[in-house]
């Protein structure tokens, strides 16, 4: 990662950014003082360039942009242990979540984002069957993500198993799963949902 | 008919200019029952005061209005004028013209009828005046300290010197307080028991102090000089007028495996106990939960050991009322253990470093008996569990502190430097062991103290880490710390022998208690209120009463004595009159009218209404109303607009007096 | 800083009720430093804001005040600790009441004023001069003096039996508690 | 259960995974309530919870799935019992957000078009054996005690966070599977990660790091002498489980980034790394055991890593 000189002024600090995912995730990001406390008890933390409290860090400075052109946000696991032990209640979890949002809803997927593929897959499949397929997302995954095969070498072994079922099964109201889906489109599409 | 009289200043041209000063005078004198009135140039000078004084004999009066400046430039001296001459002076008034008219209009017309006005709104108060009297209350010439740690110990001792009497209680049996548990002090490093116990010896000699340890206060009646205590004294079992201080008893008690509170539970010690062998008083307790004794009736053997046969069985909690006229609590802090949530802390717990169940994980307190040579381990660093020497220690700064979500919001101010002081003393004794610190910022304000933390780092090789622990385990025989550092951006683990917590300090346990006892105010953690945080930082809002140390906030010694001395000194200028005498703006109950609800009494936060029994001659309760202390009353008269049958009122500021200045509107 | 000699047609008669430590030590210092406000106010001094009672309010709008300003330290700042802030809770209650019998708010201000805030008292004495100012006289507050219904305070002799005897005011008073 | 008093009965969510790559855990589960009398019945048609990727994602419909399953749910009678940790911490968390954010509560009843149910009370199965059924009761009804069976008891994360939505037990030192475990007739263990994060939803997008963080479960476990892990989880099931046998390929000897050098110390006694199989329990699996259930009927055939010898080694086959 390059280091690049930070200028800060009130047009480079984006602000309504920041206020964007306060209001998304619910936690203000002043509080936080920079303890590290959450850095120090992220298990992915060794997997990010930004470490959960720089995270807090870019966006308390308006830098936003600097978070999502890494790969930080797609490492969280969503296990809480930051938002849990933080001593200022910055709910660094639910700030994780609105992050991802704001990157897939601005620049969709990235080479960075395969969870994010997972994740849409994975909303996709309950979208389409009500439930989890974990065969076809799977599958899905592999592809869209040109890693075949990836995973699949224990999808054998899993349904031989029972593991993995070879069929869905499907919902029988599968029509209001649809109808959630369709309804909250229209709330954003109004601009009566974040 | 009143004869009031109105003398109009020029101030020079300060009010002239701009106020038609005659034309005032002249309309001053038609106000029936204004009797005479007049401008003069300075009125504040020695002619203008004699004109004042000349026209109260001459013309008779019977009030005074000094139309000028701002009462809070000549009210007292106008007032002394006029009570020169005769007068009461609290019938004597200003009206403003001068800051708040002259100075601030510029049409001359509108400031002159304005002037005319305030003038008329004035007389109407000066007519409905009453004479009041100064309000003087005796004043005994007794301190009481509460604690006997150094705060304690330094108020006790400069009251004594000043020459008046101190009684001081101690909760423990003995005192001295934290500092006696310290090793070595920052920002000198010099043995805290080489300083500190010189001063307990003095306080147990001082002429002038009695001293009463294993004690608590009980009961707290009156008010400022004059409060009347009632202390329990503890039953200690052993009769302080024979015990010789021999130790005997304590060498033969067979129960010897209690943990030693003094040294954090680390030291052992017996049923019959002083704490620590410099204690003061050196006259032992029994402790009747652990003495065999008590729990089965055998044993008895310190009082066959003892010659002069001073243990006592049979002794009972006894009770003494002392008259006080001053009150100084310094009853110290306590500090947070991580030990799970207890019922009613703000602090969360700690889970993640395990509750205090790793053995190695200890507090600051621990360490500095671990360091002293008079500790558990005669001076040497090692650790609880199995006793070896920690070559890698891990301190942990802010634990509870600054945490408003998990813990307590506030610093707890001495725990970054008695952290770099435990690098250092670590460092001299264990040469070859690392210390590491996990820390967010070094508050290291005060003489000397950014220095002494530097040292610790740049020539003690402390390593400092700015980033917090977010969990530790035990692993085999090692703490492994999972802390961050955030300069670096990365994960830190360490493999720690011992780590040392810089925990919460946090007001004593029951403190709220004694407060309410005392009728003093404290804040949501139960550290006392200081009646201004800049300019009454030792007074309490309730007068007579007065803080030093820790149990109004977290302090170092320092700032400790420094507050210890500022309370004493208080306490001396209290005593320097024999009596009080105060402005006699206060408020009184008219019993006649009070219905007894108490509203006022809620509202009053000096606390000076107090319920009074109305009973007829045969002794049966007619009423309970309300009274108004006036040695205590602050002249708010928060009570008086809050009263709903109108039944109290303050003096200087009565209902008729402001209804009358409406009136005049 | 305003300047005066522009006549107007209306003169207001504002009334402000001051504590002696905070808003009394302002308008001083608004004198000491020679800043210019207009002379529509008259000033009464209370040891705090928790003396005035909202009877004084009343009392003041009928004796021909157009508008009211009740003035004292900050929160947190009080002389005597918690007077302000007993007054704070008795003037929400009061308002309601004082809405109720129709007095407009906007004739009524409440405001903190430091010791240091000269300029701050200028700022609103002035403004509410001026807001006042437009909203023209308050006659038919004035008129229901006649009427003696609000208090027996008005006269010297009070009959202290029957101060409760109107529902505004007891329904006012309980609800400050 | 007392005479008199009324037969515990539960609403039950088992969510996807229990369904599919978890149903032994559904399996064992209803052998289990089975064998305690409790009721449980299934609530019809529910949908996902929609999971970690859902609030991921959009945590709109994240909050509009778990409510309308809620919904669903208030037509089963009971409280609400829920098995899978991730469904547990989702339809928990869901209940708090929207009793306390008025706003999202109305943009989720447009979305399910029709009122959310927030007052269903929602337990996890631990909750309900230890504190309900209650684990003095559960102790008379053990049939053949884990005698000898050395449990390292795996929270996880979601079990108990944040600590003030799942109000299992304390977020940093719960105890509620040791209490169950030691009620069996089990011997816990005293292990140190017990709350780390096994890697959770990154199975399919990032199976590296999940090798890393369960390798180190997998290690500390075998650190403190377990003999097996017991979790209440499908995805921490999956992640130690199925991806054991590549961990240990991944990792060959314990990694010395995670446990510094405590392998080459006398503590490790110097010994090679310990590369034992450590069969994966849920939480079910053993209380039915331990009740008695036959173990054929406890899905044991249908994990990867074979739990079989083990228990036949503690003769509790
Ligand atoms: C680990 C540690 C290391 C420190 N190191 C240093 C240092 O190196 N240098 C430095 O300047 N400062 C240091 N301090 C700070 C220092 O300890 C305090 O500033 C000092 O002890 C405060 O004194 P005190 O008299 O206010 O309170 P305390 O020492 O707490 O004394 C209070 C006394 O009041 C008694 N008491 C309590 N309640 C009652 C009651 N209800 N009735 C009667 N008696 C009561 C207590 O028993 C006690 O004797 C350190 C603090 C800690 C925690
Ligand atoms: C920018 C700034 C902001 C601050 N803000 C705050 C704040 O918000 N809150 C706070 O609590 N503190 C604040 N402080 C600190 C505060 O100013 C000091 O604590 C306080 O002024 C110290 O008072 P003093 O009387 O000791 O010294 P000084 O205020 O310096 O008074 C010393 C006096 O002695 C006179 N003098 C000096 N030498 C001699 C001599 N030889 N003979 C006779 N007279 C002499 C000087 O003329 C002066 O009048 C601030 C300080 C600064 C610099
Ligand atoms: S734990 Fe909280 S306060 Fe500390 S750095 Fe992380 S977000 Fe900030
Ligand atoms: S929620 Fe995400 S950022 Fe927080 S500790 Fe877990 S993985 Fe790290
Ligand atoms: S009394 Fe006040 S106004 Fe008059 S001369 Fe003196 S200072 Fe000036
Ligand atoms: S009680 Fe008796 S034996 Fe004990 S110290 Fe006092 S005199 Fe000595
Ligand atoms: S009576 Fe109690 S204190 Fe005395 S020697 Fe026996 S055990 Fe010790
Ligand atoms: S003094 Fe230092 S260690 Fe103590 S609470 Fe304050 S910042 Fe933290
Ligand atoms: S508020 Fe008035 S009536 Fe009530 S007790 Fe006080 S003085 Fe008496
Ligand atoms: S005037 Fe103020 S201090 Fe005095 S009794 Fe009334 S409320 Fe208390």
């Amino acid at each position: 990662m390059k280091n690049k000189l930070m200028h800060l002024s009130n047009e480079t600090m984006n602000i309504g950014f920041v206020k964007k995912v306060e209001a998304l995730s619910g936690s203000s990001v002043r509080r936080c003082f920079q303890c590290g406390k959450c850095s120090a008890g992220c298990p992915m933390s060794t997997f990010m360039e930004h470490p959960p409290n720089r995270v807090v860090r870019l966006l308390q400075l308006g830098q936003g942009q600097r978070i999502l052109a890494g790969r930080s946000i797609w490492y969280c696991a969503s296990c809480e242990t930051c938002t849990t032990r933080c001593p200022n209640k910055v709910d660094l979890a639910a700030i994780m979540d609105a992050l991802r949002k704001l990157s897939w809803d601005a620049d969709g997927p990235s080479k960075e984002s395969y969870v994010q593929l997972a994740n849409r897959l994975f909303i996709e499949n309950i979208r389409t069957y009500g439930r989890q397929y974990e065969l076809r997302l799977g599958a899905a995954f592999n592809m869209k993500s040109g890693q075949f095969l990836k995973d699949l070498m224990l999808g054998p072994k899993l349904i031989s198993k029972g593991k993995l079922k070879m069929f869905h099964s499907k919902n029988k109201n599968i029509a209001e799963i649809e109808g959630i889906f369709k309804r909250i489109e229209e709330m954003r599409k109004k601009g009566e949902a974040l | 008919m009143s004869r009031i009289g109105v003398f109009v200043c020029h101030c020079g041209e300060n009010i002239s200019r701009t106020v038609d000063v005659e034309q005032v005078a002249k309309a001053a004198g038609e106000i029936p029952g204004v009797a005479y009135s007049c401008d003069y140039k300075y009125m504040c000078s020695d002619p203008g005061q004699t004109l004042l004084k000349k026209a109260v004999a001459e013309h008779k009066l019977d009030g005074v209005l000094v139309a000028a400046c701002s009462p809070r430039m000549h009210e007292k001296t106008f007032r002394k004028a006029a009570e020169a001459a005769g007068l009461n002076p609290y019938l004597c008034e200003m009206a403003n013209i001068r800051e708040h008219c002259s100075w601030v209009h510029e049409d001359r017309d509108m400031a002159t009828a304005k002037a005319k006005d305030i003038v008329k709104l004035m007389v109407e108060r000066v007519r409905k005046g009453k004479s009041l009297a100064p309000i003087t209350v005796p004043v005994t010439k007794r301190a009481l300290v509460i604690g006997g740690g150094i705060a304690g110990i330094q108020a006790a001792l400069d009251v004594a010197d000043a020459g008046h009497h101190v009684i001081m209680v101690e909760r423990d049996p003995s005192i001295g307080g934290h500092m006696a548990q310290l090793s070595e002090t920052f920002p000198t490093l010099d043995c805290s028991q080489c300083i500190m116990t010189p001063k307990m010896v003095d306080v147990a000699n001082h002429p002038n102090i009695t001293l009463y340890t294993y004690s608590e206060i009980e009961k707290v009646e009156g008010y400022i000089g004059n409060f009347q205590v009632t202390v329990k004294h503890k039953a200690r079992s052993v009769d302080e007028s024979k015990c010789t201080g021999c130790g005997v008893c304590m060498t033969k008690c067979p129960k010897k495996k209690i943990p030693n509170e003094f040294d954090q539970g680390h030291g052992m010690r017996p049923a019959i106990y002083v704490p620590f062998p410099q204690a003061v008083p050196n006259t032992p307790v029994i402790d009747r939960e652990n003495c065999t004794m008590f729990q089965s009736g055998k044993c008895g053997v310190c009082a066959k050991v003892c010659g002069p046969g001073a243990v006592d069985y049979e002794q009972k909690d006894t009770f003494t009322v002392e008259d006080v006229g001053a009150i100084v609590v310094a009853t110290g802090f306590k500090l947070y253990t991580i030990d799970r949530k207890p019922e009613g802390s703000p602090i969360q717990g700690y889970g993640e470093f395990g509750y205090g169940t790793i053995p190695d994980i200890i507090d600051g307190m621990t360490f500095e008996r671990l360091a002293s040579a008079s500790g558990p381990t005669g001076g040497k660093i090692l650790r609880p569990s199995d006793g070896k020497e920690p070559k890698q220690v891990v301190f942990i700064q802010c634990v509870g502190s600054r945490a408003r979500e998990k813990g307590i919001s506030y610093c707890s101010k001495v725990c970054c430097m008695y952290t770099a002081k435990h690098t250092m003393l670590y460092h001299h004794k264990v040469h070859d062991g690392q210390a590491y610190v996990f820390f967010m910022d070094a508050r290291t304000p005060g003489k000397g103290y950014d220095e002494f933390w530097r040292r610790a780092v740049e020539e003690e090789e402390a390593v400092y880490i700015r980033g917090m622990v977010s969990r530790m385990y035990q692993r085999g025989d090692k703490i492994v710390v999972m802390g961050s550092d955030i300069q670096v951006g990365t994960q830190v683990e360490i493999e720690a022998d011992l780590v040392v917590l810089a925990t919460a300090v946090q007001p004593q346990d029951g403190a709220d208690l004694l407060a309410q006892k005392l009728g003093i105010s404290y804040d949501k953690y139960n550290f006392y209120s200081e009646a201004h945080a800049k300019l009454k930082p030792v007074e309490c809002a309730t007068a007579g009463i007065y803080l030093a140390g820790a149990c109004q906030g977290p302090k170092d010694i320092p700032d400790t004595v420094s507050q210890a001395s500022a309370a004493a000194a208080k306490v001396m200028t209290l005593f320097a009159k024999d009596k009080l005498e105060r402005d006699p703006v206060v408020a009184k109950v008219n019993e006649k009218y009070c219905v007894g609800c108490f509203a006022c009494k809620k509202v009053c936060a000096y606390g000076a209404i107090e319920e009074k029994e109305i009973r007829d001659r045969q002794g049966n309760l007619v009423k309970k109303v309300a009274y108004v202390n006036p040695g205590v009353c602050g002249g708010c008269g928060t009570c008086q607009a809050t009263c709903p049958s109108k039944s109290i009122e303050l003096d200087g500021y009565t209902d008729e007096q402001i209804m009358a200045m409406i009136e005049a509107l | 800083m305003h300047a005066e000699h522009i006549k107007h047609d209306f003169e207001p008669k504002i009334v402000a009720f001051v504590c002696t430590w905070c808003t009394y030590a302002g308008a001083d210092l608004a004198g000491t430093s020679r800043m210019q406000y207009p002379s529509n106010v008259r000033v009464l001094k209370f040891p705090c804001t928790g003396r005035i009672d909202p009877v004084f309010i009343l009392r003041a709008f009928q004796k021909g005040a157009d508008g009211v300003l009740v003035s004292g330290c900050h929160p947190g700042d009080c002389h005597y600790m918690a007077g302000n802030f007993h007054a704070r809770r008795r003037f929400a209650a009061f308002r309601a009441l004082l809405s109720f019998v129709g007095v407009d708010l906007n004739r009524l201000q409440f405001s903190w004023v430091s010791a240091a805030e000269g300029g701050k008292w200028v700022d609103v004495v002035t403004e509410l001069t001026e807001r006042v100012r437009t909203m023209g006289p308050m006659p038919e507050f004035k008129e229901l003096e006649h009427e003696e219904q609000w208090s027996t305070f008005a006269g010297a002799s009070v009959d202290k039996s029957t101060v409760l005897n109107s529902p505004e005011l007891k329904e006012a008073y309980d609800s400050i508690g | 259960m007392t005479p008199g008093k009324k037969r515990l009965s539960y609403s039950y969510y088992p969510g996807c995974s229990l369904h599919a790559s978890g149903r032994e855990y559904d399996i064992s589960t209803r052998a289990l309530f089975k064998a305690l009398n409790v009721g449980l019945k299934e609530v019809p048609d529910w949908f996902c919870c929609g999971a970690t990727p859902a609030h991921n994602v959009d945590e709109l419909l994240s909050l509009s799935l778990c409510a309308k399953n809620l919904s669903l749910a208030e037509e089963v009678e009971g409280d609400l019992a829920v098995a899978c940790a991730a469904c547990f911490s989702r339809l928990k968390t869901t209940q708090h957000h929207l009793k306390e954010d008025d706003s999202k509560r109305k943009q989720v009843e447009v979305a399910i078009d029709g009122p959310a149910a927030l007052n269903k009370p929602v337990k996890h199965i631990l909750e309900i054996l230890a504190r309900e059924y209650g684990l003095a009761k559960l102790e008379e009804s053990v049939k053949k005690p884990l005698l000898g069976l050395k449990v390292a008891a795996y929270y996880g994360c979601l079990l108990t966070r944040p600590p003030e939505v799942p109000e299992l037990d304390d977020c940093e030192d719960p105890s509620i599977m040791e209490d169950l475990l030691r009620a069996l007739g089990a011997e816990p263990v005293k292990w140190s990660h017990r709350m780390e994060c096994c890697g959770a939803n990154f199975t399919l997008s990032r199976p590296g790091v999940v090798l890393k963080l369960s390798n180190a479960i997998l290690e500390s476990a075998r650190f403190a002498g377990a003999d097996c892990i017991m979790v209440a989880c499908p995805l921490c099931h999956g992640n130690l489980d199925i991806r054991q046998k590549e961990i240990k390929d991944a990792y060959g000897a314990p990694d010395s980034t995670l446990f510094g050098n405590i392998f080459g110390s006398e503590l490790h006694g110097g010994s090679a790394p310990d590369q034992r199989d450590l069969p994966i329990f849920y939480v079910t699996q053993l209380a039915a055991l331990a009740m008695g259930v036959a173990s054929g009927s406890l899905g044991f055939e249908s994990v990867i890593t074979d739990p079989k010898p083990l228990l036949r080694d503690k003769q509790l086959l």
